[in-house]
């Protein structure tokens, strides 16, 4: 939706730097969100447990798990099932931002039949394997070393090192730090908008403010020439303004 | 007959207690303050319900802008009342007689300025409130709380002289003008043909006057001594309703300068002083250690904003007159909640004070709410008006203007936030054992709360309308 | 009536200059006393028919400016039992020529301002006058005592302005601003008697504790 | 999604293994060499079909449906390509975002499964995997705006049908530097030898070749056909772009499209040939000057 609205937007002529921008920029996160699900499931869930705390992990309770299943399911349903979801949300959609709700109409009920082709593609994709290892039965074995004579679970990638080809290009702009030592490799993030640029500014006003303390020293004699100040000023301001008189 | 009634009444019942020698001693007559502050709170409500004619030669009358205020000092009034049953449990003052009699001389002054249509009767009335105060704020009777007294005294005197000589410049910009001398309705009717360089000269001297009785800044140095010495109570009675009336009187002569036509002069220099209260609020509250001497700067902030919304003219005058109630009432909210800390550990400094949320459950509760109100968030009042101000700002073409006020806002959120939260949050200091807090010390604080949250949230029909009428008076528009 | 009522003013003025000039406390308040008493005059000498209004507002001056703070000062300064002034902030050969610059100032801008109906002439800038040498005495002298005296020429010099106004500001607000500064200076008084106890010395300058 | 346009698709999943085979084929015969049969790959899908499969002990579920899921998609993305130039068996405004998210289940499956063995080896692939895909698919997406802009239609069929021959005449230099940028694509996403060679055995070079590493019988049929098929869309993308084939009749059109498919596989050959792989730290370079090339295109369009 977001990326039709965006090629749409993009015919007129004038906002067309925007729209090659932000589909450009879309597509980049969308490659990138892809790269980070991958490391953190990768890493996390899949391959050998990597310590003792790790293998003795057991499935939380039911309680712990179930809501996140039924927000999951939520979300398939939206996504198989458009037509359900979509249409009440574009009348909410206009009525708050006041316009039409646009030719949407058609993109929901293809994006079922979508749904749909896809679901009995993975169905016959999976009957297929079935009829084809019908006949063998799987045998159990180490994971392939490539002549490595016993892998541990330490070799296996890390996040830091799956993430390592990806963010040497965009360098400290992606608000990571790697420290590399003889033994380690860690890579530890910081955020840099707020380490760069918040922070600095804030130091600054701070110190700003500390310069401009003195004002409030506790003289009583200076604070009576602040009133005289205001006063003076004032009449100064009468005398300009009242020129007109 | 009345307003006769609401300000004699105080008066009367405070010449009682300091003149007759039975109330000699420590103790504070509570039961008289308390009947007092129902009764005048009861006449104000019958001032909402029907309306009363001018009384004395129309010196004294009822309109929005004083029914405000006046509405906002009895209310605030009432809760500092039930707060002090609780204080004096633990902190009685020395002479219980000039405490209870102080305190009503107050309620009468603030009475009368509200009610005053003769603007030197507002002055008279505003004097009095100034020193009706002091010996309020030298409570405590120690070296700070003496430095604090004298500094408010004399400064407060130098303001209000001022204010004077510009009474005195009004009463000769209308010697040969219809009407009564100095009444506010004869005023407004014949303003355009007041004499426009005294009126100027008028407007100016009244706006520096009284802006160094509600803390404007340049002369609101005396506004974080004295809020920091004087005890809660009394911070969170002139916080809210002095500086109220005080506005009061600068709202008043905007009136009369708005008829004359003078705004495009009198809006500069409103602006010019609200945005310095901001910016020197701002400094302040950055590096603040203590937490009254922070509630006074957010003082002058809304000060600073009240003139602002003042000054820019269009639905800012709604919003400044909504965010005077507001303040009021979230001033006075956060006082008595310090006021609390105060009396459970000692000290309303940041350093001495750590995790009160553990040992003072409801009022580091009622603190933490209170820093999110007084800085103007969703969904309490102060969010209402102040978004209010900042509309007219844009709205009147001004929109750089409101820039430079959210910037201020957002300095002030971080270093408020700082301060307050240190407080509420981390590790209690090792001695401190949780205190019992009594119903009455927190029964005040919850009710304004209550307020404030009410008013972010819906304002009442008959408020909105009055509120509307005295925008419409100070030359702006309803939203 | 006219000259006798710019002797007063001139009188005035000269008090002004002498608060500033001298260096004990108690010349000082003389010189408010005898102030007190030139203002209770001009209201008789000013109007142009002798009314109630105007006698009685002379007397009330009188009883409270000549008479009565005076004394109460003087109360206060008996305990203090230090009779010097010590030396102001500014100097005093500088607090004179400030006071000359005040007065000529105000004569300067008075003859710029729109003036009132009043047909005297010498008015104004002496109440500018005093306003300004009482703001003067206020900012610049150490004691806290000198300060309430600054104070009261302040006062006096916009009671002066005010008389220009006799007709529109009714008697009794009048008396009421007359009572608020009584009680004003009355309160201010009582300060000055703590601050004298606590810091044992009137130096108002010792009071810098609240800093932030 | 009429009977008669599944028969274009039903051709392209016979002749889609012939592919890889041409390439190699075209590589073997530059270098002096024989070379495998161009149905080499026919053979192998045989015999490992034919095969048992070893499943890792440390290998859940997620290995088993990776191919699944990669077949599944790879066939489902190859619905959306108008194969007879005019219509595609299903399309919709905007089924672009449907491909390319197709594409992306594929490598996300395929990735998942690689990391499922716990193998440095494989996780190192994925790594990479995933390092090119982050900037091919910025360039898929600036070659798709372009032609979104050259056509005007929001879906495939339109951008690679009847519209886009009508937009030859007028934008014709953007249409070719598209062809370009969808090249450089293509080697990058099939692992083709400027960013990957196939034919190496030396693990820590490989990309796409480490991650099925561990994958056996049945399984390995399937990915090896899904990658043959995968290669064979990215094809279509490039001759439909830059062979307008809207005029022709529709056995006609989808003859010259195969013939364009081998032209395509052969030109695969010869870069594999005259070629030498690129650093990988040099990959991105590419597909960021193949974007540059589709955003010339696009600023071209906007002249």
């Amino acid at each position: 939706m977001i990326y039709q609205a965006l090629l749409t937007g993009g015919s007129e002529r004038d906002t067309i730097q925007l729209t090659v921008l932000s589909a450009v920029a879309l597509a980049l996160m969308g490659a990138l969100a892809l790269a980070c699900f991958a490391k953190v499931v990768g890493v996390i869930y899949l391959g050998m447990p990597r310590d003792s705390g790790a293998s003795a992990a057991r499935e939380p309770a039911r309680g712990m798990t179930l809501p996140p299943v039924g927000l999951a399911g939520l979300c398939v349903t939206i996504g198989l099932l458009p037509v359900a979801v979509v249409p009440p949300a574009l009348r909410v959609g206009a009525l708050v931002a006041g316009g039409s709700t646009g030719g949407a109409q058609v993109a929901t009920v293809a994006s079922t039949v979508f749904a749909g082709v896809l679901a009995a593609g993975l169905l016959g994709a999976w009957y297929l394997h079935r009829a084809l290892s019908r006949r063998r039965v799987p045998l159990q074995a180490a994971t392939w070393g490539c002549g490595f004579a016993k892998p541990t679970p330490r070799m296996a990638y890390t996040a830091s090192s799956f993430a390592a080809p990806l963010l040497a290009p965009l360098g400290s702009f992606a608000g990571t730090r790697t420290d590399r030592t003889a033994q380690a490799f860690a890579t530890h993030a910081f955020d840099p908008v707020l380490d760069r640029v918040m922070l600095p500014v804030w130091r600054g006003v701070r110190a700003a403010a500390t310069r401009l303390r003195p004002i409030q020293r506790g003289r009583l004699s200076v604070y009576l020439l602040y009133v005289g100040a205001a006063v003076i000023t004032v009449l100064l301001y009468l005398l300009s303004a009242g020129r007109d008189l | 007959m009345r307003l006769l009634v609401i300000s004699a009444l105080p008066l009367l019942v405070a010449l009682l207690v300091l003149g007759v020698p039975a109330f000699r001693g420590r103790r504070v007559p509570v039961a008289l303050l308390a009947a007092v502050a129902l009764a005048h709170l009861a006449l104000v409500t019958s001032l909402w319900l029907a309306p009363e004619p001018a009384t004395l030669g129309g010196w004294l009358a009822v309109d929005p802008l004083g029914l405000t205020v006046l509405t906002l000092t009895s209310v605030l009034f009432l809760v500092t009342v039930t707060y002090t049953v609780g204080y004096l449990r633990r902190e009685p003052p020395s002479s219980g007689r000039v405490f209870a009699g102080c305190l009503m001389a107050f309620l009468t002054a603030a009475s009368v300025v509200s009610l005053a249509h003769h603007l030197a009767m507002l002055w008279v009335g505003m004097e009095a409130t100034t020193l009706s105060v002091a010996p309020l704020v030298f409570l405590r009777r120690d070296r700070r709380s003496l430095e604090a007294t004298w500094k408010y005294l004399v400064i407060s005197s130098v303001g209000i002289a001022l204010a004077l000589l510009g009474t005195f410049f009004l009463a000769s910009a209308q010697v040969d003008v219809p009407g009564r001398p100095l009444v506010l309705p004869d005023l407004v009717e014949h303003a355009r043909d007041l004499h426009p360089a005294w009126l100027r000269a008028a407007f100016l001297f009244l706006l520096v006057g009284f802006g160094t009785k509600m803390g404007l800044a340049p002369m609101h140095t005396w506004k974080p001594d004295t809020y920091g010495e004087a005890p809660s109570l009394v911070s969170g009675l002139m916080a809210g309703a002095l500086t109220s009336c005080a506005f009061l009187g600068v709202a008043r002569v905007t009136q009369v300068v708005m008829a004359a036509g003078l705004a495009s002069f009198a809006q500069p220099v409103l602006i010019g002083f609200g945005l310095l209260s901001l910016a020197v609020a701002a400094v302040f509250i950055i590096g603040q250690s203590d937490m009254k001497r922070l509630l006074a700067y957010s003082s002058v902030e809304h000060m600073g904003l009240l003139v602002l919304g003042l000054g820019l003219g269009g639905v800012g005058a709604y919003g400044s007159m909504l965010h005077l109630v507001n303040n009021g009432l979230s001033k006075g909210w956060m006082f008595l909640v310090t006021g609390n800390i105060v009396l459970a550990t000692g000290s309303s400094a940041a350093a001495g004070n750590r995790g009160l949320v553990r040992t003072l459950p409801v009022s580091a509760a009622l603190l933490v709410l209170g820093l999110f109100a007084v800085t103007g968030s969703p969904p309490f009042g102060l969010f209402m008006s102040e978004f209010t101000i900042l509309r007219a700002a844009v709205g009147s073409g001004h929109p750089w203007i409101a820039a430079v006020i959210l910037l201020f806002l957002a300095i002030i959120f971080v270093g408020m936030a700082g301060l307050v939260l240190g407080m509420a949050l981390g590790e209690p200091e090792p001695g401190q054992v949780p205190v019992r807090e009594s119903a009455w010390l927190v029964a005040g604080p919850v009710a304004l709360a209550a307020a404030v949250l009410m008013l972010g949230v819906y304002i009442p029909g008959p408020l909105h309308e009055v509120l509307a009428r005295a925008a419409t008076a100070l030359g702006g528009t309803a939203p | 009536m006219r000259n006798a009522a710019q002797l007063v003013l001139l009188l005035v003025v000269l008090s002004d200059l002498a608060v500033l000039g001298t260096t004990r406390l108690s010349s000082c308040i003389r010189g408010i006393a005898s102030q007190g008493l030139l203002l209770g005059l001009l209201p008789l000498l000013l109007a142009s028919q002798v009314s109630i209004h105007a006698v009685s507002l002379g007397v009330g001056t009188v009883i409270v400016k000549a008479i009565l703070l005076p004394w109460f000062l003087n109360r206060a300064i008996r305990e203090a039992a230090v009779r010097r002034e010590v030396e102001p902030m500014v100097g005093f050969i500088a607090s004179q020529l400030l006071g000359a610059l005040a007065v000529a100032l105000a004569f300067a801008i008075s003859l710029r301002l729109p003036m009132p109906a009043t047909e005297q002439r010498l008015l104004v800038p002496v109440s500018l006058a005093t306003l300004m040498i009482g703001f003067i005495v206020l900012t610049t002298r150490r004691k806290a005592l000198m300060q309430v005296v600054g104070y009261l020429i302040l006062e006096n010099g916009i009671y002066l302005f005010g008389l220009t106004q006799t007709e529109s500001v009714p008697f009794l607000i009048e008396l009421g601003v007359l009572l608020d500064v009584f009680v004003g200076v009355f309160i201010m008084g009582i300060v000055v008697f703590h601050i004298n106890r606590e810091f044992d010395s009137l130096d108002s300058t010792r009071l810098t504790e609240l800093t932030d | 999604m009429t009977p008669g346009s599944l028969v274009a698709p039903g051709i392209l999943a016979l002749v889609a293994p012939a592919l890889p085979g041409i390439a190699v084929k075209t590589k073997s015969l530059l270098t002096g060499r024989r070379g495998p049969p161009v149905l080499q790959l026919y053979y192998d899908l045989w015999k490992l079909v034919r095969k048992g499969t070893v499943y890792s002990r440390t290998t859940t579920w997620v290995f088993r449906a990776g191919p699944l899921i990669v077949l599944a998609s790879l066939v489902v993305a190859a619905l959306f390509l108008p194969l007879d130039g005019r219509a595609a068996p299903a399309s919709f405004a905007g089924d672009v975002i449907a491909f390319t998210g197709l594409l992306a289940l594929g490598r996300f499956a395929l990735v998942l499964a690689g990391m499922d063995t716990g193998s440095s080896f494989e996780g190192m692939g994925a790594s990479r995997e995933v390092t090119i895909a982050s900037f091919a698919e910025p360039t898929l997406f600036l070659c798709f705006i372009a032609l979104v802009l050259a056509t005007g239609d929001l879906s495939l069929s339109g951008m690679l049908g009847a519209p886009l021959a009508a937009a030859w005449p007028g934008s014709g230099a953007t249409l070719c530097l598209v062809g370009a940028s969808l090249f450089a694509v293509l080697l990058a996403e099939n692992c083709r030898v400027p960013v990957d060679d196939p034919a190496t055995h030396l693990e820590l070079t490989m990309i796409h070749e480490v991650i099925v590493l561990d994958h056996s019988g049945p399984d390995l049929a399937l990915i090896l056909y899904g990658s043959a098929l995968k290669l064979a869309l990215f094809s279509i993308l490039v001759v439909s772009v830059l062979v307008p084939r809207a005029g022709l009749s529709a056995p006609l059109a989808v003859a010259v499209l195969f013939a364009g498919l081998g032209v395509v596989a052969v030109l695969v050959g010869v870069v594999e040939s005259t070629m030498a792989r690129l650093r990988l730290t040099r990959v991105p370079q590419l597909l960021v000057g193949a974007g540059a090339l589709a955003l010339f295109g696009i600023i071209l369009e906007l002249r």
